[in-house]
């Protein structure tokens, strides 16, 4: 394990103070995280020292520049466990899901074929599919959930059909931090030919992810949740179904040969890079993945739940609190609401005390509908969170209460 | 905690809440006006008639914060009863408030517009006035 | 007017050397343009005091970053004079136009229907438009040039038509340098009802943009061509085209309100903007169009133009030296081969020297097709370029010239 | 200019490009073999039949860069005539040669190989080469 305390001197903005002079607790981390130094300084090492558009140039820099890229490739490749050209960098998970809903999509689905996804998607795993099978006749399906908001793998069996052409499902829940057994889950999806779509935007910072061993199809992440940059993510796809997707968009780079009458493409990966990428943001991206592997997953897993632990019993000793979600195997992430309190005052009243949480729907109306509720107050975990910003959150909440009930 | 967190919450809008002035569904009302923040979801119906050129049976429902709540309330209070020419100058006074342009504003208001130094909740005091105002925007007649 | 040599001293990279000891003589700005300080400092600065995610926080972090990257978007606005509803952020230049491609050109274009570019376009100008149509059933439309690589008015008008739905075209040749005139283009389109899509890559940091006066109908370019960082670009569309245009993605922040049946999403110019935007490289960019703003824009072309007025008054006294495009008024690119050189080995034994050019289609192959030739080696010239830089890349010619032929 | 540059570009080079060794189309060629770079544009095709396992009538044309030109010249010499057994064995040591792990390569091969000191040069040594390797390897027979 390491010490929290220890792993907040590298990120400045943690030894910043507020307008009031307080320091800043920050429990928003499933929205995004804080930055270590490391990746400031690759950002800003790209452009003082190898600035240059990739790919194209016959001088030093622009090769160095290809190169850094290239290699943060491989690196992204070895961390989740996929060849280079597996790895697909693109703006992030949002980007990502599109990319294979509008590209996959647009050429494959049908009427009478079946996307599936759960009713904790994130809008993100859920719209884009929505939109594709509204243009494509096909049907969109959305399976839902257990009371607690936790998915049965009974109903998921009874959902997949020969017709259910895609399962888009989020490894870990946004909102309940609740966790969904993947290595099992497309096992029972591929027996239905069924493709594995992961949403793993919070799962990549969490937990070890091996996209051989989980034996999804495409998985889709964001750097900005990962300690990188905003602006930089990837999407993983298994080459037979890169091979055959068209790309989402065209450009520079993408091209194998244009003419007024025919365009061919590059291979994966390059066929779905169209344009100048965010080459320092993916160098940032390399920069987050060296820090990370220095602390370990499992010390970083750990600390998480240690401090999930400690947040959940103190919370649920709490009689006007109610929680979303499970207690145990779940990501670094609480969803709860006190009683007759609306989510957006308690986080006013939080964020006066110097607490960044966050407050609403956290982009899941369907989950929210599902609890037939509006929001909750949502608190996420990092590797510089520690115990005693837990207590201060805990007992600011009494705090609220006072004011507000 | 803050001054300007107390002036917002305390007395004046705790009370609001609790009490439940106007807040009251009403299906069959010639006008039911939607307001919806999707940021955070907050969402409600101000139900009213116009009558000879006046706001009547003006209530309002739905869910929403203590500030959005306590400012649609407030809505329903200050246009009940009054003509469109007086709604729209009452609006204008609200906004005006709002806005720190008006030097005595009264408790009410100044409790409300306390909301704009808060982050992201300048929009829960003006959510069901910006509905309104729109819909008398649309709105012919004075 | 400015001294290019003061100017220097705020890119730090200008002030490194290679490998081999020798100072960078960058040629090659109608890649990637490198970046003052200020632009390095508005990422850290972000990341070490700003740093949330924006548009759903309710603590003062997070309204710091809403605030800051809203008022770029205004800030880009004024540049362009738009409004900021017609303002929207995406990743670069051929991600805007994909937008306008896709998100546009699916719901509008039918059978019948055509879309015009013509043949100096950028393949990111060029690939969509023939992707989409090939998609929808319209007609992909390539408009000759003249020998010399500029576009004929007469030839435009002839080619426009009331079943032209859209002209897809540069504002600045990136392999000549030839500018189109915009508003002129955009009067004679508009009285046949064709939309103009403006790709401003290359005229951006080099020529004041008025979107009213040029009165174009979609306009795209990217942060990284303009002293910004690399990831972060811009589409202004006419607000009553935004109102109708479907996103081209879909997910969190472009929502009004999701339920299983039914989505519907926001306002331009948010509806456009799904998922977390790349804030950092936003803030870079106004830090760079600030930049700019001091200079002056007049100064800038004056310098290019004095660079390029040089440049091509040396190049066409060498009687080997074949250039392409026209001499007078053009932006500040050069493209030129040296008799039976191929332009990679030109581009070779210019990068030992220390001189950064590019050689090859500059992805522009219809272009190539239209001259005949294969590639080009490309000179372009930014604010920090100086008269002995070009003297420098002249003399090194020579040195080609003798090595290789 | 750098000794590296010189070996590269000199003598070497140089002659064959200057010299049509094998430069030659042949559309009635049993195979026209397609080498395409997209990045920097260079295309050759490369003519040959196949005789009772040995290439005859090897050639190639096309527009390339004074590298790749005299590197696809060099492969028109070294696989003239050669078994497939042969070629694929001269293809290993060409590539051996490029990665330098031949440590008394011929001049012409070690002139070529000094591309991988260039930014964005490798492959215009290789280009004509990979081709021919990959068809090769679709290519029954020994
Ligand atoms: C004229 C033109 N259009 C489009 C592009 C594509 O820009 P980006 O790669 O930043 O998307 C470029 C730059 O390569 C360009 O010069
Ligand atoms: C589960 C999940 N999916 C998708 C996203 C979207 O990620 P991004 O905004 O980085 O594209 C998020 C983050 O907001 C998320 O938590």
């Amino acid at each position: 394990m390491f010490d929290a305390r220890l792993i907040r001197n590298q990120f400045p903005i943690l030894n910043t103070q507020d307008r009031k002079g307080q320091p800043l607790v920050y429990l928003d981390n499933a929205a995004t995280t804080q930055k270590p130094w490391q990746v400031m300084e690759a950002l800003a090492d790209f452009y003082e020292h190898h600035n240059a558009n990739i790919h194209r140039g016959i001088y030093q820099l622009a090769d160095d520049a290809t190169q850094a890229y290239e290699s943060v490739r491989a690196q992204v490749a070895q961390f989740i466990n996929a060849t280079p050209e597996e790895v697909i960098f693109c703006g992030g998970t949002t980007e990502a899901i599109n990319m294979v809903a509008h590209g996959w999509g647009y050429d494959t689905l049908s009427p009478g074929d079946e996307v599936l996804v759960t009713a904790m998607e994130h809008h993100a795993n859920f719209v884009p599919w929505q939109v594709i099978c509204d243009r494509t006749g096909a049907t969109f399906k959305v399976l839902p959930l257990e009371p607690d908001g936790s998915l049965s793998l009974t109903s998921l069996e009874q959902a997949l059909t020969k017709k259910t052409k895609l399962l888009a499902i989020t490894q870990i829940s946004n909102t309940t931090g609740i966790i969904n057994p993947l290595a099992e889950i497309t096992k029972m999806a591929h027996q239905n030919d069924t493709l594995v779509l992961v949403d793993a935007a919070q799962s990549i910072a969490n937990d070890q992810i091996d996209v051989q061993s989980m034996n999804c199809d495409f998985l889709a992440f964001s750097g900005h949740k990962l300690y990188g940059p905003m602006g930089v993510g990837v999407l993983y796809g298994k080459s037979t179904h890169l091979e055959k997707m068209s790309p989402f968009q065209q450009g520079g780079s993408m091209i194998y040969q244009v003419s007024n009458n025919k365009t061919t493409f590059k291979k994966a990966p390059h066929k779905f890079e169209a344009g100048t990428p965010p080459v320092a943001a993916a160098l940032g991206l390399g920069a987050a993945i060296r820090f990370i592997n220095t602390l370990g997953m499992a010390n970083i897993k750990a600390h998480a739940q240690e401090l999930r632990t400690h947040a959940w019993g103190k919370l649920s000793d709490m009689n006007d609190v109610a929680l979303y979600g499970v207690a145990l195997e779940s990501g670094a992430i609480i969803s709860l609401n006190i009683k007759d309190i609306h989510p957006h005052d308690v986080a006013t009243v939080l964020g006066e005390a110097g607490l960044a949480v966050r407050a609403g729907h956290h982009c899941t109306q369907p989950l929210m509908q599902h609890y037939g509720i509006v929001g909750t107050v949502r608190i996420s975990f990092s590797v510089y969170n520690t115990l005693s910003e837990i207590d201060h959150f805990i007992s600011a909440l009494s705090k609220v209460k006072s004011l507000l009930s | 905690m803050s001054e300007d967190l107390k002036k917002l919450y305390q007395a004046v809008l705790m009370e609001r809440q609790k009490s439940t002035l106007g807040f009251q569904k009403r299906e069959d009302a010639q006008h039911i006006i939607e307001a919806y923040n999707p940021v955070c979801g907050d969402q409600f119906q101000i139900y009213l008639d116009i009558e000879n050129g006046f706001l009547q049976k003006v209530s309002y429902h739905g869910y929403g914060c203590a500030v959005s709540k306590a400012s649609s309330s407030l809505l329903v209070e200050s246009l009940s009863a009054k003509s469109l020419v007086d709604c729209r100058s009452q609006l204008q006074y609200f906004y005006q408030c709002m806005d720190g342009k008006e030097t005595q504003p009264p408790e009410i208001y100044e409790a409300l517009a306390m909301s704009k130094n808060f982050p992201g909740r300048q929009q829960c005091a003006t959510l069901s006035w910006d509905a309104i105002q729109e819909f008398l925007l649309n709105e012919k007649g004075t």
